[in-house]
């Protein structure tokens, strides 16, 4: 099971959870089972997130790997200037 | 991606000249103004004089009468049906049922000749109905503000509040009231900042050829082509692969030609008068109708013992981005407190919609605003308890592993050693003269990576071709053939490097986010190396032994170690001369979504005199001190230190946006749209930072952004120990700084 | 509307072409002499992109009517190197990264060779106000100036060594 | 548009006066061709008066006041030695127009006519005491310089009128001139406020004042009482204050993208005692500069 941190912002659609436990082994993999868990969150990885893993930004290589040890937050999404 | 260690490098680090040197002394560049193309049309934009109105009913009849006029587009001529983000850039494109702000396009015309365009544009009938709007970002959340768009709003804005707020977010952790309730100094401010504009010298200019069965092409300034070409195709209902677009020389970007503004247009014109057409905006509309940035209204409260330890921070940020979603205030919030280790930290983000531009990225997007409020804050903090602004800082700056205030540990960072370099730096303890006050301040960007695509082919000399896919704005291609020559080992004079078209490579994202140098370096190198192996492999049939037992070094096969042979190097010209015969063409390519970008700290310190009859700041002197990781080539990374700094003066001093009562921009001319002048600086010192980025094989970190992050708040700092009085608004215009002064507060 | 035959001298060559008293002198560059080394930054004459000179004086290309120059020598960036060699600014504007996007370039290096002109040992502030007129956004101009300040001691210590 | 190139000053109030639409004459164009190009005024008749013999002309009269030709750029005084040490700050405040490339076409009639109230070379021009000739189709006449700006954009010019020359009054002994602006920039900017002031000593006490102002009021003003505060006066603190104060009191200034009320007010002040200070000097040590 991989811990993946939620901003805060999100617990009104995890059931007030700002941990999410998931079986999951690339950042696809975690957010299909984020959304899989918790139906809400569908509209927000929709529209756009950023993974960070292991301190690494992850935002369209959704085939990045994930240990079950990593260290896993959504972000919103990044942009440049 | 890993680092590769390597603490030698025989051309990295150099100052060579610039591949495009010659062409940009010598007028010889082509920038998106500068093409034509034979039959070709000239463009012009009818544009909407108000800040909101339904538009009732557009009569271009007489204007399609007038002698020269081929073409005249509204927003009919685009494709329908569109959601979400494509919808908004149609919709700010070009006007739907209303116009959203001064300057809103509303129609396009092609003619034989600018003059007749022009012309032409004084007889289309546009019936407007004029009706409320707001500029201002506090205004607009307010009870009652004319409502932007109903529905705009998305998920993550809570009940209750007004239309208008169209994100929210929200993070932190810990436990604010004990964080507070251990500090022995709390600030609590608020602070304002006005938008800005990127003001790249180059206006937008583009030339576009479309076909009726759909098939086009375009040349324009930008700073990402595929964005372009995703973009326009999806405005006019077009095939990707069908439209192809080849960047111009760029005169400027800053994140400001990351999107598209008249490009959509001139390609319906094109298709619809059968013809090429060329559109160039003037700097008006530049101003009125490109993407400036947003503008903020902050609240910024942080606690601190006397010793100086930050023990809690919380900021709200709220945004204005125009008359779209879109204002930067998740970077903003993320950033905000990047600098500092925090236990107790909460951050809120307000995105909200007014009748102005739809904002466009402007270098380290979001981040200035809250540097501003936060370095703000640290400096009254440490005002306050009698401590010094560097030793505080160093006393809570983050370095590897702490846990960032966004979430993340951050990997190999520099924070700590500009501090340090700042410190001990001969002007942190220059003597300052009367009425002088000196600032510093930290800030951060944590670049991209984003999709990139390289092309490297050997040539039949040994020259090496590299072909890219993100413009060059700074001279990132002599950096790429720095990047090139010390991985294949051959002089720096050797590799050629182009930036292709949409048509001859794999999709780049652009170059924006600091990424250009990381990411199509990274993939350069990647590129150079599979070319090796080609390289050693051809040297390896001839002599016929295995390829792994062939080295490649100083641009030249050798045989690796006594047990592989006794054989003649073969030098790439060698091996590039009996390529044909040797099994073709050889050449490398580099695919990547890189993600380990690193990020890149800042430490800035000004010195700033203010005059006190008049409120009027001058600069004295600026050191900026930045982590390059690794500065490939030191001279581009002196420039973009410099330029960074240059414009967030600007920004601090003297730019601003300026609406009147009628919700019409004010200053849509360089006259009044002060952006610093040479007189106006003084020589800006550099010092490169070089604590390698392990996500690249050289180290390097992207440089670009973070150098307009510290100059806000160094710059409110000085001015605030200046005159005696903490800046909390922005730009410190004369008139602002003297009532300070004056002590009739900020206004 | 009545197009004007206009009859000038651009770079030492004889040119002409029409027109429409509207246009500007940087428009009929650009666009009927077909030197687009001079640009349009503002059409306001805030940025000195279009930087020319007309009978050796400083303007801006954008605030002359095309019609203006019959009779007059104009100077663009286009003349400035002496066929494949380059003028030494242009040399040193390279070796310095004095440049970034280059937008701005063609015009400060007109303006530059002819302040140089005029006063061959400026001192720094001199060189800042003669180039208040050219906006650079990309290099903050410490770079420019530093150019701009070395090529002038290189010329001077070029016109003392002829002297000798 | 038409545009036309009279030989003649006859020849150009005869095109103007003939004219029924729009008409502006041209002659560094630093204005006009802003104009034109932000769709602001597309004259009908343009008439460039660059190719009228003398217009170019600096001239020094006989008497030593000065004749300065409708279309001498701003960079043709800064190169006139001779027209800098009798006014330097009529020079300022042409010098203080727009950029390099800017100088090299602006004109002090231009910057006249225009009518705008922050136009930095008129203030010099009212304090030193300055006229301009008119020619027209009813003769020609001759107008001080402070009654040619009637309000932003307007001038007291009839139909078919122009300027001929301006006339600067010989500079005399013992006297000093000088013009500063206020813009938050160092170039390039409008001013926010503009200060002349001329003055005349006997010793080291003024005998003679004219002190104008420049972007407080609908037109650049000459302001009698800030002279009238500072003669004769040895311009010591006292003096100084009842000038700036006098110099605040003539504001009758707008709030706008430049600046606002109070802002244009205090700052008045503030400059009019700086030109003062400049002037002095320059009148004390007259020739010793």
């Amino acid at each position: 099971m991989v811990a993946v941190n939620l901003w805060s912002g999100l617990r009104r659609f995890t059931g007030g959870a700002e941990v999410v436990e998931v079986e999951a082994a690339t950042v696809a993999e975690v957010l299909k089972a984020l959304v899989e868990a918790h139906p809400g969150l569908d509209p927000v990885i929709k529209a756009g997130v950023s993974v960070a893993v292991d301190g690494e930004i992850v935002q369209r290589a959704l085939n990045h790997p994930i240990q079950p040890d990593s260290e896993v937050f959504l972000l919103q999404q990044f942009r440049g200037g | 991606m890993a680092l590769d260690n390597k603490s030698e490098f025989k051309y990295i680090g150099t100052r060579p000249n610039r591949p495009d040197g010659l062409d940009k002394v010598t007028g010889r560049a082509r920038y998106g103004a500068d093409a034509y193309a034979p039959g070709m049309l000239h463009g012009a934009v009818l544009r909407s004089p108000h800040a909101h109105a339904k538009i009732l009913n557009i009569d271009a009849s007489k204007a399609l009468a007038m002698e020269g006029v081929k073409a005249i587009v509204t927003r009919n001529d685009f494709a329908k049906g569109l959601e979400g983000d494509d919808w908004d850039l149609l919709e700010n494109t070009i006007a739907g049922e209303k116009t959203l702000y001064d300057g809103h396009a509303v129609a396009g015309i092609a003619a034989t000749s600018v003059l007749v365009a022009k012309d032409a544009l004084k007889l289309i009938e546009v019936e407007y109905e004029v009706i409320p709007h707001v500029t201002d970002v506090d205004a607009a959340m307010a009870d009652g503000a004319p409502v932007i768009r109903e529905g705009a709003a998305d998920h993550s804005v809570p009940e209750g509040l007004h239309p208008n707020v169209v994100r929210y977010t929200e993070f932190g952790r810990g436990d604010l009231d004990a964080g507070f309730a251990a500090a022995d100094m709390v600030v609590d401010r608020s602070f304002k900042t006005e938008a800005v504009h990127q003001g790249y010298i180059e206006p937008h200019a583009c030339l576009a050829d479309l076909g009726a069965d759909g098939r086009g092409e375009l040349w324009c300034c930008t700073q990402g082509h595929w964005f372009v070409r995703r973009m326009c195709s999806a405005l006019l209902g077009l095939e990707t692969t069908q439209l192809r677009v080849t960047a111009s020389e760029i005169g400027g970007g800053f994140g400001g030609k990351t999107t598209v503004f008249i490009d959509p247009i001139a390609l319906a014109l094109s298709r619809k008068a059968g013809k090429p057409v060329k559109l160039v905006m003037s700097r008006s509309e530049v101003l009125k109708a490109s993407g400036p940035t947003a503008s903020a209204s902050m609240d910024v409260k942080m606690g601190m013992t006397k010793d100086g330890k930050l023990t809690a921070a919380t900021a709200s940020f709220r945004m204005q981005g125009g008359a779209f979603p879109g204002a930067p205030m998740d970077m903003t919030t993320m950033l905000a407190f990047s600098c500092y280790a925090l236990d107790n930290v909460h951050h809120e983000g307000f995105d909200v919609m007014t009748n102005r531009p739809k904002q466009a990225a402007y270098r380290a997007p979001g981040a200035p605003m809250g540097a501003f409020a936060v370095e703000s804050v640290m400096d009254e903090l440490c005002e306050g308890l009698g401590l010094d602004p560097i030793e505080t800082r160093l006393k809570n700056a983050v370095k590897e592993g702490t846990k960032s205030a966004f979430g993340p540990r951050y990997k190999a960072i520099g924070l700590i050693e500009t501090l340090e370099a700042a410190r001990d730096h001969p002007h942190y303890s220059a003597p300052l003269a009367e009425n002088t006050g000196r600032g510093v301040a930290s800030g951060y960007w944590m670049n991209w990576g984003g999709e990139t695509s390289v092309s490297l082919a050997i040539g039949e000399d040994g020259a090496v071709q590299v072909g890219v896919g993100t413009p060059d704005i700074g001279g990132s291609r002599a950096s790429m053939a720095l990047m090139a020559a010390e991985a294949i080992g051959i002089p720096y004079e050797n590799v050629r490097v182009n930036v292709l078209d949409t048509a001859a490579l794999g999709t780049n994202e652009p170059s924006h986010g600091s990424r250009a140098t990381y990411a199509s370096g990274l993939a350069t190198i990647e590129a150079a190396r599979e070319a090796i192996g080609k390289l050693c492999q051809r040297a390896a049939d001839k002599w016929g032994i295995d390829a792994e037992a062939v080295e490649w070094k100083d641009g030249a096969a050798y045989p690796s170690g006594p047990n592989a042979g006794d054989f003649e190097p073969l030098s790439i010209a060698d091996i590039a001369g009996e390529m044909g015969s040797t099994g073709g063409p050889i050449t490398g390519h580099h695919d990547a979504s890189p993600t380990g970008f690193g990020g890149s700290f800042g430490t800035h310190i000004v010195d700033v005199h203010v005059d006190p009859d008049t409120g009027r700041s001058t600069v004295k002197r600026y050191t900026v001190i930045q982590d390059a990781g690794k500065a490939i080539h030191p001279s581009y990374v002196e420039g973009q230190f410099q330029g960074g700094a240059a414009q967030g003066i600007g920004w601090a001093l003297n730019e601003e946006y300026v609406y009147g009562e009628d919700g019409r921009l004010q200053n849509d001319v360089f006259l009044d749209y002060r952006i610093p002048v040479a007189s106006d600086l003084p020589m800006i010192d550099t010092v490169i930072v070089e604590v390698p980025n392990p996500g690249h094989p050289y180290g390097v970190r992207g440089v670009g952004e973070t150098g307009i992050t510290p100059p806000l708040p160094a710059v409110a700092n000085a001015i605030s120990h200046a005159t005696g009085h903490r800046m909390t608004r922005l730009p410190m215009s004369p008139p602002r700084v003297l009532r300070a002064i004056q002590g009739k507060g900020i206004s | 509307m009545t197009r004007i035959h206009v009859n000038t001298t651009v770079n030492g060559d004889k040119v002409d072409f029409l027109a429409d008293p509207r246009e500007t002198l940087l428009d009929c560059l650009r666009d009927k002499v077909g030197m687009t080394g001079a640009k349009e930054g503002c059409g306001t004459g805030d940025c000195g992109a279009c930087s020319v000179t007309l009978d050796g004086r400083l303007v801006c290309s954008c605030l002359v009517l095309g019609v203006e120059a019959e009779g007059k020598q104009v100077e663009t960036i286009e003349g400035m190197a002496n066929g494949g060699e380059l003028h030494p600014l242009q040399q040193k504007f390279i070796e310095y990264a004095a440049l970034q996007c280059g937008i701005c370039t063609p015009g400060i290096l007109v303006a530059t060779q002819a302040l140089l002109k005029k006063n061959p040992d400026p001192t720094e502030e001199e060189v800042r106000y003669w180039l208040a007129g050219n906006l650079c956004r990309c290099t903050g101009y410490d770079k420019i100036i530093r150019a701009v300040m070395d090529t002038a001691k290189d010329l001077r210590a070029e016109k003392v060594g002829g002297d000798v | 548009m038409r545009y036309h190139t009279p030989a003649s000053f006859d020849d150009a109030v005869g095109i103007a006066a003939d004219a029924t639409g729009v008409t502006r004459f041209l002659a560094g164009g630093t204005d006009v061709l802003v104009q034109l190009r932000a769709d602001i005024v597309t004259p009908d008749d343009l008439i460039d008066v660059k190719h009228i013999p003398g217009v170019r002309d600096i001239t020094q009269n006989s008497d030593g006041s000065w004749a300065i030709g409708i279309a001498v750029a701003g960079a043709e005084m800064t190169e006139c030695p001779a027209l800098i040490a009798d006014w330097p700050g009529v020079v300022e405040g042409m010098d203080l127009i727009g950029s390099t490339q800017v100088q090299g076409r602006a004109t002090l009639v231009g910057n006249l006519c225009n009518g705008s109230p922050a136009a930095d070379a008129v203030p010099g021009m009212i304090a030193a005491g300055a006229t301009v000739s008119i020619t027209g189709p009813d003769g020609n006449r001759t107008v001080a310089v402070e009654d040619i700006p009637t309000g932003p954009g307007r001038t007291a010019l009839n139909k078919g009128e122009m300027v001929t020359a301006v006339n600067i009054p010989a500079r005399g002994d013992n006297g000093g001139d000088a013009y500063l602006r206020f813009i938050p920039r160092t170039e390039m900017d409008i001013a926010v406020v503009g200060c002349a002031v001329n003055l005349r000593v006997d010793g080291d006490v003024i005998t003679e004042a004219r002190v104008a102002l420049g972007a407080v009021a609908p037109t650049a003003r000459l302001v009698a009482d800030a002279a009238t505060a500072i003669i004769g006066t040895t311009l010591d603190e006292g003096a100084l204050a009842a000038l700036a104060a006098a110099a605040s009191a003539a504001c009758n200034p707008i709030d706008d993208k430049r600046g606002t009320i109070e802002f244009r007010t205090h700052v008045a002040g503030v400059l009019a005692q700086r030109a003062a200070k400049i002037a002095y000097a320059r009148a004390t040590c007259a020739g010793g500069e």
